[in-house]
């Protein structure tokens, strides 16, 4: 059994002659939670991109389990769900629809039909996601993550147009999934409710 | 692995078929492309024999080029294309599978009609053949070149104009050996040598295609 | 050298000071072999016998088409490197490849209609090599379109990269599709810049001409690259320092 | 001296080419070294901003 873990070391982005971010360094390690705040407009979400792999940093590397994630040997997206502000339904699938494409980890029925029944979920399951509210959309996008068996989930505002029951519910889920040895990256806002964070990397001061 | 790829290809055409009116507009392009020369050049048969290689292909690009526009756009507008690109499967294929799909889509209607537009051409007995034929071998190509435009230029957001700026100098050669197939054939020369070039060329796009329009999208999406 | 030193170019400040110092040299060396070319093309070489004083337009026509083939296989080939190593200098390069490459491109074009307008009759009768130009016109104002329509800069390079690579390997593919179409079309017509056998001293102006244009291709180049590498650069030391010198010198 | 102008009737089309070859090429040269001018004084700005 590997010990899963992140190290990130200086990293740093610009765009054009612009600096969003620069000399961000940790590490994570099994059942920890990194908490990424600042105010709107400090790159969190360029941040997060960038731990992804989505967007390219202009320096720094992202390590993870000791090899460079650009590494061919790395498995990292094997590891990694990102959810960001845009939920990835596509409207024209209804949300069981939408759900049944993600199409890894064979999850057994038994937590499929608990994490719907929890969100509220079941009764939409055959409505057209344009059809649905953002809430909704972004419930359906939340239990696509909290389904996928990964290790590193990255959330940008996890909880973010969610009702209060959708809240407590997701909050438990992550501490969960922290208990059972996950690794979770995690953006907020100051005033969102969010878990204790085992550290936290404030990009207002950086 | 396969059963993933049938996955997307499967929803891929359920979606694209949800966005019905998109498919039915470039079909309807096509269509009316089509028409216009007969309406406009008069109903003579050597000139209208003369011209429907050209046309037919014209038809085509532009169809294509109208509908490539959607295939990558609302999947980046959504966010579900960047989760694709973080998956464990390769993009390439995944993208292939992709395009073969809207492939299926949209290019399949227009080879369905075109023989019944070459026959009001007044092509007549093989020579109608040798129009799908020439069809079914150029759009995949079309179809590949269109989406790389598509995958550079999806985050821009007017792309229509420069699309066909990238489009039509590189599908040209397509363009060239379609239309001399179709005029091959209606003057009766044995069509076959442009035939296998636009085959050969199917097959160097459909491989070497996807590659760089995954390369694209990884670019595009940043 | 060493594959070290090859290595080294890419570092942008002595890249930058490579395109300064060697910028005068090659514009200065490309007018005189321009000069020297002009007039043995202008007023040494005897008239052609077919042709008479026009085929004179060749020693203008010619070197524009090859540098402006010459360019876009630079800026793929600059695109791949910049593509592979992510380098600046390689994607400055090519960058500046595109506009420098699109003008010899509009140069060729030009010429070669002045030089068909007496020789055919009409300025454009879709001779081959002409239209192959036209169509690398086309694929340098893509490329140029789309790298102006990508505010990113990062990602614009390496967008149009792709581009460039693609254009690259299209273009074999595009000429000789234009050729056997037109040997379809026009076999009649004459059409070949290029005698099989050509006077001595027909050739050496022409010879002449090609370098001094590429030298000139070369100093273009080095000044938009130095300028698109400042731009780049703007926030590192060295060419703060550099520039900030500069205005102390002056 | 006039017979080269006339160029044996093709005058026009030489001449032009050339006149056309050379005039695109100094423009070519000025846009470039504009360029870098412009660009001189954006890093210049770029800097002073910066000692602010």
């Amino acid at each position: 059994m590997t010990q899963y873990n992140l190290q990130i070391n200086f990293l740093e982005l610009y765009r054009n002659d612009d600096r969003i971010f620069s000399e961000i360094s940790f590490h994570l390690s099994e059942g920890q939670h990194l908490l990424i705040s600042g105010a709107n407009g400090t790159g969190k979400t360029s941040l997060l991109r960038v731990i992804c792999g989505l967007t390219i940093p202009t320096g720094g590397t992202i390590v993870w389990n000791q090899l460079a994630t650009n590494n061919i040997d790395c498995h990292y997206h094997e590891h990694l769900a990102y959810l960001g502000h845009k939920n990835a339904l596509i409207p024209e699938l209804t949300a069981r629809e939408n759900l049944e494409y993600t199409f890894e980890g064979n999850r057994s029925m038994n937590r499929t039909s608990s994490v719907l029944e929890a969100f509220g979920l079941n009764k939409y399951l055959d409505q057209y996601a344009e059809k649905l509210s953002n809430g909704q959309i972004r419930k359906v996008a939340l239990s696509r993550i909290l389904l996928s068996e990964k290790t590193l989930w990255i959330l940008d505002e996890p909880v973010a147009n969610l009702d209060t029951s959708g809240t407590q519910f997701l909050l438990a889920e992550m501490q969960a999934h922290l208990d059972q040895g996950g690794m979770l990256i995690t953006t907020s806002n100051l005033n969102d409710q969010t878990l204790k964070p085992n550290s936290e990397i404030n990009l207002d001061k950086a | 692995m396969m059963k993933v790829l049938r996955i997307i290809f499967l929803k891929d055409l359920k979606v694209s078929l949800r966005r019905w009116s998109d498919l039915l507009t470039s079909f309807i392009l096509f269509v009316l492309v089509c028409l216009i020369f007969p309406l406009t050049l008069g109903n003579d048969p050597s000139l209208l024999l003369k011209i429907i290689g050209p046309v037919m292909l014209v038809a085509a690009l532009l169809a294509t080029l109208l509908a490539m526009q959607n295939i990558f756009r609302p999947d980046v507008l959504n966010g579900s294309l960047e989760q694709l690109t973080l998956n464990t499967y390769p993009l390439t294929l995944i993208i292939c599978t992709k395009i073969f799909s809207f492939w299926a889509i949209t290019s399949l209607p227009l080879i369905l009609i075109s023989g019944f537009i070459a026959s009001s051409y007044y092509v007549t007995g093989n020579s109608i053949l040798i129009v799908i034929l020439t069809l079914l071998l150029s759009t995949p190509s079309l179809v590949h070149i269109s989406a790389l435009a598509a995958a550079l230029t999806v985050a821009i957001r007017y792309p229509g104009a420069l699309m066909a700026l990238i489009i039509i100098p590189l599908s040209l050669p397509i363009m060239i050996f379609g239309a001399k197939a179709i005029e091959f054939s209606i003057s009766g020369i044995d069509a076959s040598a442009p035939l296998y070039f636009l085959l050969g060329m199917m097959f160097f796009t459909c491989s070497l295609g996807p590659v760089v329009t995954a390369a694209a999208i990884k670019i595009s999406i940043d | 050298m060493n594959l070290k030193s090859i290595y080294k170019l890419g570092s942008p400040p002595l890249f930058y000071k490579l395109c300064i110092v060697l910028e005068p040299w090659f514009l200065i060396s490309s007018i005189l072999l321009i000069a020297v070319g002009m007039y043995g093309g202008l007023f040494v070489a005897p008239p052609d016998y077919q042709m008479g004083d026009a085929f004179r337009i060749i020693y203008f026509h010619v070197p524009s088409a090859y540098v402006s083939m010459m360019a876009y296989v630079y800026m793929a080939t600059s695109a791949i490197i910049g593509l592979i190593w992510r380098s600046n200098v390689a994607f400055s390069l090519a960058k500046s490849c595109a506009p420098i490459g699109a003008s010899f491109t509009f140069l060729a074009l030009i010429t070669g209609m002045l030089w068909g307008k007496p020789m055919w009759g009409t300025a454009w009768v879709w001779d081959a090599r002409l239209t192959s130009e036209l169509i690398l016109l086309f694929l340098y104002l893509a490329y140029i379109m789309l790298h102006l329509s990508i505010p990113d800069r990062s990602k614009a390079d390496r967008a149009t990269a792709l581009l460039a690579i693609v254009g690259v390997v299209n273009i074999p593919i595009i000429h000789y599709s234009v050729v056997w179409w037109n040997t379809l079309h026009q076999a009649s017509t004459i059409s070949k810049f290029a005698k099989p056998s050509i006077a001595t001293e027909m050739l050496w102006p022409l010879i002449i001409m090609i370098l001094g244009y590429t030298l000139l291709f070369a100093a273009f180049l080095a000044k938009r690259t130095a300028a698109e590498l400042a731009v780049r650069e703007k926030r590192t030391r060295w060419l703060q320092t550099l520039i900030v010198g500069d205005k102390n010198n002056a | 001296m006039p017979d080269i102008f006339a160029m044996d009737g093709y005058g026009f089309y030489v001449w032009g080419s050339v006149l056309v070859s050379i005039a695109v090429l100094i423009i070519n040269w000025i846009t470039a070294h504009k360029k870098f001018k412009s660009t001189i004084n954006e890093v210049k700005s770029f800097i002073s901003k910066g000692k602010e």
